[in-house]
């Protein structure tokens, strides 16, 4: 947005040499900074200019000082589209990195298709999805729910409440835990699903307190984990009692709902804050000190990060900014990120990670008291998965 | 010769409060019936439940001898030959004075008929016949919103002129009209009444004795009395009820 | 026979929380006929105000008096909520007291430079208000659980509500406020001060907003987009109930409440809120002015 | 000299729209293709608010349904399995009733436009019957929306709930991303813009027209006069909904996505929003403000992407305060003050007279 | 008492009054004749403070008017009844009989209704409870002269007070005109377009015509000439 070249007539085709003019390469940042999804993506935002200005002190990539051209998806899927078209078409950027919801993006995924472009996909989803045209440095399903539930299955009980919010990821993640609670002798004891924005869970709570799961599988999004850890608090109902196990709860929402009603709880990811290695403690350290001593970090903000360097890492590889290049050599780059090493897998074009099961501590930070040891290959369809041969056609 | 309309025992009950009380009353075809009465006698709501505003709680209007109003809705009692002149002006303010006219016409005034409506030499030369009669030909083309309380009430009366009714309702038609004008309004609704009735409310008395023949007085949400002017003048009740000393 | 108890409290609780979202509504629309798309963000800045006082209790007093900031809150809320009311008032809601469409649209600008602002100020992601000791837990009472800030909001709520029936309805200020409302031009050739009175009015209305901000921090998130998640909910009740009418408010919003728990309990959230609006639908075709109405004389 | 003016006020608005291609880039000439999908439904909202004095809070809904219309049908086109990817996702094999309906093009269209109407009309019937109006149809018709909004997210099996519909390649198997295909879909856009504009002057200048506007000013009084407003009030309301159907059904043929937060109240305000800015009482001034305020919106946010809504906020707040009547009645205002000046000559002169 | 010169003053651009002059003293009654839409609302609005002043003077009491907000005007002891009542709907009688005393300077005024406001409208003391909107034309009309008069002002401007009001009430409104102008001092400027009743109690009279005053003198005086001249169409 910063900056803006005229544009040439020619259209989509050359776009990678042209965004590469000079000494400078323009990427493209398209997160939501207003609207409801800035709660979550503007620290995405931030965590690649980090990244970006790391890289550009370090000498930039091919020579060329990383320019960053950032757009507002305004939390509104027709937006992000729009934008991504924008930054294809008219700043002919070399890649974008963007998005935190599924719905962002599909939205941007026909969008880059058809100017062969490139995306940078930093958040956990659901999975079943490979467009050639992205790259997702986020977990997929076998990299978070499945592993996180095989843990609550084997350390908290059988019977699970399945809730979360009422749209794409919740409803693909809860079929998955669905098809593999019952090959695993786990029984879901109800599955209840809240608009998005819902702020009034005494009801569920009812529903809670009547069919008295082990552990409830928490996939609600943004605010409504807000209203429901208060009100479950108050409902009398402790991490003793009910234990949730997370998937989109990370530091920055326990910031937001306050540790104090979180404490003893569970989420699943591949990077806490805590996580202990020397990269992540000068990533933690750079990132207060750019953004505020009061900023955490967290799984999202990681990849995100991470998004970025595997570009580099890549574009350097490939001696070339051109999207075919940069993925004919993707396979097997390997990054040393804060949460440990990552490595892009070519075939599926996303990520090699560790997981890790975290309980929130009193000081809104998670202990860690699981973690998968080696990297989990990604399988986004959960092809290597027998329960799961009904889920993906 | 049948009453063009006659009201039996019509009641209306405002949650308890009784505004008609049994309003027994026949308008007959051709007559100019001038309705009198204190303030809040009822009238105004009498006015109302002939011409549909107001649902009565008992009671029948039968209108043309033939058809009973009382469960009619509002258009439709217009479309049976009812028009009504309101007691504060209520015109379209945003049209001219023209338009307001061209709209109020005695048309089909269905859907499809105004979509295709095209306006006729004829009608053009009724519109302009009625601004003429009304004086309000030289601002035909203004806003209607922008004349004067008395433009708006003479507007209001060229707009149930031009429907051609059967019967015409008119509440307080002078009010705010000055002395000439109020003759010419007199004038009017007698050259009216050659083509339908009309049942005035009025509170001027100069006037209801110019213009009137037979006049009923309400009160209390009854009739009180019928007559002619003078015999209602000498009415003792009416004197105390309504006309004071100087009736 | 306990769920029952359960969910009819959760609907009054409910209803209590909707209502206090609807009360400055009932204000600056029923009353003023402003359509104030920036009701929300008056919760917002209720809310905010909340967070900003905690931080000082944290930063500056003893721990032990952090319980009491919550008491403080209230209050504060209010007036935080009224003077940026007021301002508002004075700067754009004043010249449109004769358009009141176009109060939309103006207010629609306002609410957007106030979420901006928040953001700018607070930064984009939620903020977190803990709070005080005495109000986590519930009564237990046959083995239900009364939170205790459900509790408290009911009462707050009712105290509200009282108080602004006795203004309204009890004080000539209130008579005040009502004859400007209802014809401004008439009321100024009384001799009522409507500048005044117009200025006091919005403030009150924002102060209840600020004080259902306050509120809501018990309750859920407080993020610069939080006014959104409510507006909708806060005309539904105004108009429901039937414009300018707090009884009809009170009503329209306990009706809500109840409803919405009991329809989620036998079915979805979603579901609910289908229904819940439906009815709104529905219930406006039996009584196209709301529940509570004037029949007026006038034609239009 | 009234009817001329206008005139040429149209002709040059078309003639811009025309050249364009040749002046802006082909992404921008997509975004205003968006655009004029809007002005279309600017247009209709003119007719319903400017001129009948309803105000449709909930206009996205009938936006969404003609777009749905048309993106179901797209969607098929693109799934090479007869079955949309969303629903392979949620286990469905066998493709739903009403969807095998969209495989018809002709129908989709059709449906885009009619079935808008439609829903218009029974919800305009009961509410407009029940007189229902101001702001009570206001909200209901914001009711409307969520419910309308709620269900597409809840029915994801169906709808692709949040995310919508997307990811498609063809139009009647021409491939949408081609220059070609958007260019002459930015003409057809124009084309249908001119239509809607032409067939909403039509009804206002006739005798319909001062119905409509008698409605705004006391749609009770038109009872006494014979009328039934109810009836022509579903009429115009269907129609301005018939219209953001088209719209709807363009937008996602260009934009290439539609999903319920499109239908949602945001939308359906800054619907509004539009045509306040333009000018609620001129056609051509609400198609107008819909260009523009969506202009600056995308001017703004690309500029100042952090703090934009700053800006747009303000700049809905300036109108408002400044421009009461809109874009369309600054220029009338200016006009205005110029033929006041030679008519007050006139005029002064007249009076003179009449008082000697 | 007043005191209006050369005023000028219209809606928007449309000027209605060009150079009125207009005299009322003490204690006595002014009537303002004229033709329907001649400026005589115009004019009682832009005396109230409705209006703006585009020229010329309005003076009361000595003091420059033309600045002053309406409730100003009020409190000065202006107090009017505009034509087509505009009272308070939805409020009750005594709610709109109270707000009439908005007027009064607070330590004097009071949260009772004067007696002699009932004994003028006794329909007012029967309906004091109902809501002013439910009462009919007429009521409504005696309603808003009430309120105007419960505040003892010094100068009262009636628009077509007798508008719709049965004539027993006329004669009586009359009588209580003439009665507070001559005990209570108040100056009265009443617009009407019946000629009897400004004959019958005011003092001195003003005729309108095409927004300038065409002629005025006493009414004891009057000429019937002069008067249809002006007054007829
Ligand atoms: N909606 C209502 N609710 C309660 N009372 C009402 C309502 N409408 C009218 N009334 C009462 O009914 C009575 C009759 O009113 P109406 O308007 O018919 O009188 P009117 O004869 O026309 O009087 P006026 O000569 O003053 O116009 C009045 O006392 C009035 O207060
Ligand atoms: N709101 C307005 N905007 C523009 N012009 C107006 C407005 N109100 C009145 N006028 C014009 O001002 C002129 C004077 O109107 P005004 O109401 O003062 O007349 P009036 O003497 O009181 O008449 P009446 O006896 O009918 O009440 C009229 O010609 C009218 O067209
Ligand atoms: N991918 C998510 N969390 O929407
Ligand atoms: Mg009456
Ligand atoms: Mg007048």
């Amino acid at each position: 947005a910063q900056t803006s070249e005229p544009s040439s007539e020619t259209g989509s085709e050359s776009n990678t040499t042209s965004s590469s003019k000079g000494d400078t390469v323009q990427v493209g940042i398209l997160h939501s900074l207003s609207g409801t999804m800035a709660i979550s993506e503007v620290s995405l935002r931030d965590a690649e200019l980090m990244a970006i200005e790391e890289i550009n002190a370090a000498g930039g990539v091919l020579g060329k000082q990383i320019e960053p051209i950032v757009e507002d998806g305004a939390s509104d899927w027709p937006t992000f589209a729009e934008k991504a078209r924008k930054l294809l078409q008219q700043d002919e950027v070399a890649t974008i990195f963007g998005g935190w919801t599924s719905a962002s993006r599909k939205a941007m995924l026909p969008v880059v298709e058809q100017n062969n472009g490139l995306l940078w996909y930093p958040v956990q989803y659901e999975g079943m999805e490979q467009s050639p045209n992205i790259f997702y440095t986020g977990a997929t399903t076998n990299q978070q729910i499945v592993p996180a539930v095989d843990w609550m299955l084997e350390n908290q009980g059988e019977n699970i409440f399945l809730l979360g919010s009422d749209y794409v990821f919740p409803r693909t993640a809860n079929k998955i835990v669905n098809a593999q609670a019952e090959a695993k002798g786990g029984t879901v004891v109800a599955e209840e699903y809240t608009p998005m924005g819902h702020t009034d869970y005494n009801t569920i709570i009812n529903k809670i307190k009547s069919t008295k799961p082990d552990v409830i599988f928490n996939t609600l999004n943004g605010d409504s984990n807000v209203a429901f850890f208060k009100q479950l608090k108050d409902a009398g109902i402790t991490a003793e009692d009910i234990p949730v196990m997370s998937v989109s709860v990370a530091e920055e929402e326990i910031r937001g709902i306050g540790a104090d009603v979180l404490e003893g709880h569970y989420a699943a990811w591949n990077y806490f804050q805590t996580t202990d290695t020397p990269e992540n403690t000068t990533f933690v350290e750079n990132y207060k000190a750019k953004y505020g001593e009061d900023r955490v970090t967290g799984d999202p903000i990681e990849a995100a990060y991470n998004a970025v360097y595997l570009w580099a890492e890549a574009v350097e590889k490939a001696e070339s900014f051109e999207v075919e290049k940069v993925k004919a050599v993707s396979d097997g780059i390997e990054f040393n990120a804060p949460g440990g090493v990552v490595k892009i897998d070519g075939e599926t074009q996303h990520i090699y990670k560790t997981v890790r099961i975290g309980e929130v501590q009193a000081d809104g930070q998670f202990k860690e008291v699981w973690n998968s040891g080696e990297q989990v290959k990604p399988d986004p369809y959960l092809k290597s998965y027998d329960w799961a041969a009904g889920l993906s056609q | 010769m049948k009453p063009i309309l006659s009201c039996r025992n019509v009641i209306v009950d405002f949650s308890g409060f009784k505004a008609l009380q049994g309003v027994d009353l026949d308008v007959q075809n051709g007559e100019v019936l001038f309705l009198i009465g204190p303030n809040g006698a009822g009238k105004t709501t009498l006015l109302d439940v002939i011409c549909g505003k107001t649902k009565s709680t008992a009671g029948e209007i039968i209108f043309d001898d033939k058809i009973s109003l009382t469960k009619l809705p509002e258009q439709k009692i217009v479309h049976e030959g009812i028009a009504r002149k309101f007691q504060a002006p209520s015109i379209f303010i945003h049209l001219t004075s023209f338009e307001n006219l061209e709209i109020a016409m005695k048309q089909q005034k269905n859907l499809v008929s105004i979509l295709f409506a095209k306006m006729t030499n004829r009608q053009r030369d009724k519109i302009e016949a009625v601004l003429k009669k009304i004086g309000l030909y030289d601002v035909r083309d203004e806003k209607a919103g922008s004349l004067s309380h008395g433009q708006k009430q003479w507007l209001e009366i060229g707009m149930q002129l031009i429907q051609e009714p059967k019967l015409l309702l008119l509440d307080e038609p002078i009010a705010g009209m000055s002395g000439e004008e109020r003759t010419k309004t007199g004038e009017l609704i007698q050259e009216i009444s050659r083509d339908c009735s009309v049942l005035v409310v009025e509170h001027d008395m100069d006037f209801v004795r110019t213009f009137s023949t037979l006049v009923i007085v309400m009160h209390e949400g009854k009739v009180l009395c019928e007559g002619t002017m003078a015999e209602i003048q000498e009415n003792e009740e009416v004197k105390n009820v309504y006309l004071g000393r100087s009736g | 026979m306990s769920i029952f108890i359960a969910q009819l409290f959760n609907g009054l609780s409910l209803g209590s929380i909707l209502l206090l979202i609807a009360l400055g509504l009932a204000i600056t629309f029923g009353l003023m006929n402003i359509i104030n798309m920036a009701h929300g963000e008056f919760i917002m800045i209720g809310a905010y105000t909340t967070y900003v006082l905690q931080q000082v209790f944290v930063q500056y007093l003893p721990q032990s008096a952090f319980g009491y900031y919550f008491i403080l809150a209230i209050p504060l809320s209010f007036i935080v909520a009224a003077l940026i009311g007021l301002l508002m008032e004075k700067t754009v809601v004043r010249f449109l007291y004769e358009r009141p469409l176009d109060s939309l649209l103006a207010t629609w600008g306002v609410s957007l430079i106030l979420q901006q602002a928040a953001r700018s100020i607070f930064g984009a992601p939620n903020v977190a208000v803990i709070s005080p000791e005495w109000l986590n837990g519930g009564l237990v009472i046959a083995g239900l659980t009364f939170p205790y800030k459900r509790l408290f909001i009911l009462a707050l709520v009712l105290i509200s509500i009282f108080l602004l029936f006795l203004y309204l309805y009890k004080t000539p200020s209130g008579r005040r406020m009502k004859a400007v409302t209802l014809n401004r031009d008439m009321a100024s050739c009384l001799g009522v001060s409507t500048r005044k009175v117009d200025s006091a009015a919005f403030a009150l209305g924002s102060g209840f907003a600020g004080i259902a901000g306050c509120s809501l921090t018990l309750l859920g998130s407080i993020g610069p987009s939080l006014g959104t998640a409510y507006i909708v909910d806060a005309f539904m009740i105004v108009v429901l109930g039937g414009v300018g009418k707090l009884k009809g408010t009170m009503v329209a919003a306990l009706m809500l409440g109840i409803l919405s728990t009991f329809v989620e309990l036998s079915t979805s959230a979603t579901i609910a809120k289908v229904i819940v609006f439906a009815f709104v639908i529905i219930f406006l075709q039996w009584k196209p002015t709301g529940l509570v109405n004037t029949r007026v004389r006038a034609l239009d | 000299m009234k009817r001329y003016s206008q005139g040429a006020y149209y002709g040059v608005f078309f003639l811009l729209l025309l050249v364009a291609p040749l002046l802006l880039s082909e992404f921008r000439i997509g975004l205003l293709a968006k655009f004029l999908c809007f002005a279309i439904i600017a247009v209709g909202i003119s007719l319903i608010w400017g001129y009948t004095g309803i105000l449709s809070l909930g206009h996205g809904v009938f936006f969404g349904l003609g777009a749905y219309c048309m993106a179901m049908y797209l969607k098929l086109e693109a799934s090479t399995s007869g079955i949309p990817d969303f629903m392979e996702w949620n286990g469905i094999t066998e493709l739903p009733f009403i969807w095998t309906l969209f495989e018809n093009p002709i129908f989709a269209i059709g449906a885009a436009v009619l079935f808008p109407f439609m829903v218009a009309a029974i919800i305009g019937y009961f509410t407009f019957k029940n007189r229902i109006r101001g702001v009570f149809f206001s909200i209901i018709s914001q009711a409307v929306v969520v419910v309308t909004v709620t269900l597409f997210i809840g029915g994801q099996h169906i709808t692709g709930g949040t995310s919508g519909l997307t990811n498609f390649f063809t139009v009647f198997h021409v491939p949408l991303a081609d220059p070609s295909t958007k260019t002459m879909l930015y003409f057809i856009t124009v084309t249908l813009l001119a239509v809607v504009m032409g067939i909403s002057l039509l009804l206002t200048k006739t005798r319909f027209g001062r119905l409509l506007i008698s409605i705004r000013d006391g749609e009770n009084r038109l009872r006494f006069l014979g009328y039934n407003p109810a009836v022509f009030k579903v009429f115009i309301y269907a129609l301005s909904a018939a219209f953001a159907g088209i719209a709807g059904a363009l937008f996602v043929l260009q934009v290439g996505i539609i999903s319920p937060e499109m239908m949602g109240i945001i939308p359906s305000v800054e619907m509004v929003l539009w045509v306040a800015i333009g000018g609620r009482h001129s056609i051509l001034g609400a198609a107008i403000g819909a260009i523009l305020t969506n202009s600056a919106k995308s001017f703004l946010s690309e500029s100042y992407p952090d703090i934009w809504t700053f800006f747009l906020g303000g700049l809905f707040l300036l109108v408002v305060l400044y421009l009461p009547n809109g874009l369309a009645g600054l220029v009338e205002n200016l006009k205005g003050r110029f033929l006041k000046k030679v008519k007050k000559e006139a005029k002064n002169h007249e009076a003179d007279s009449l008082v000697s | 008492m007043l005191h209006v010169s050369q005023l000028q003053a219209g809606y928007d651009e449309t000027m209605i009054l060009r150079n009125v002059h207009l005299d009322i003293s003490k204690g006595k009654i002014v009537g303002l004749l004229g033709r329907n839409g001649v400026g005589k609302t115009t004019l009682v609005k832009v005396l109230m403070g409705l209006l703006p002043v585009n020229g010329g003077n309005v003076q009361f009491q000595g003091k420059d008017l033309k600045k002053e907000r309406p409730e100003h005007r009020a409190r000065a002891g202006i107090s009017y009844v505009p034509q087509g009542r505009e009272i308070f709907s939805d409020l009750s009688i005594r709610e709109n009989l109270l707000l009439g005393m908005e007027a009064v300077r607070k330590s004097e005024r009071s949260n009772t209704i004067p007696e002699e406001i009932f004994r003028w409208f006794p329909v007012l003391a029967e309906m004091i409870n109902r809501k002013g909107g439910d009462l009919s034309g007429g009521q409504q009309q005696q309603l808003a002269i009430a309120r105007a008069l419960i505040s003892n002002p010094k100068l009262l401007l009636l628009d077509e007070p007798m508008e719709g009001i049965q004539p027993s009430i006329v004669q009586l409104i009359q009588d209580v005109l003439v009665q507070i102008a001559n005990e209570k001092e108040i100056a009265i400027l009443l617009v009407e377009h019946n000629l009897d009743v400004v004959l019958s109690c005011a003092e001195s009279f003003y005729i309108l015509d095409k927004g300038q005053i065409v002629m005025s003198g006493r009414c004891d005086e009057i000429n019937e000439d002069d008067l249809q001249k002006h007054l007829s169409v």
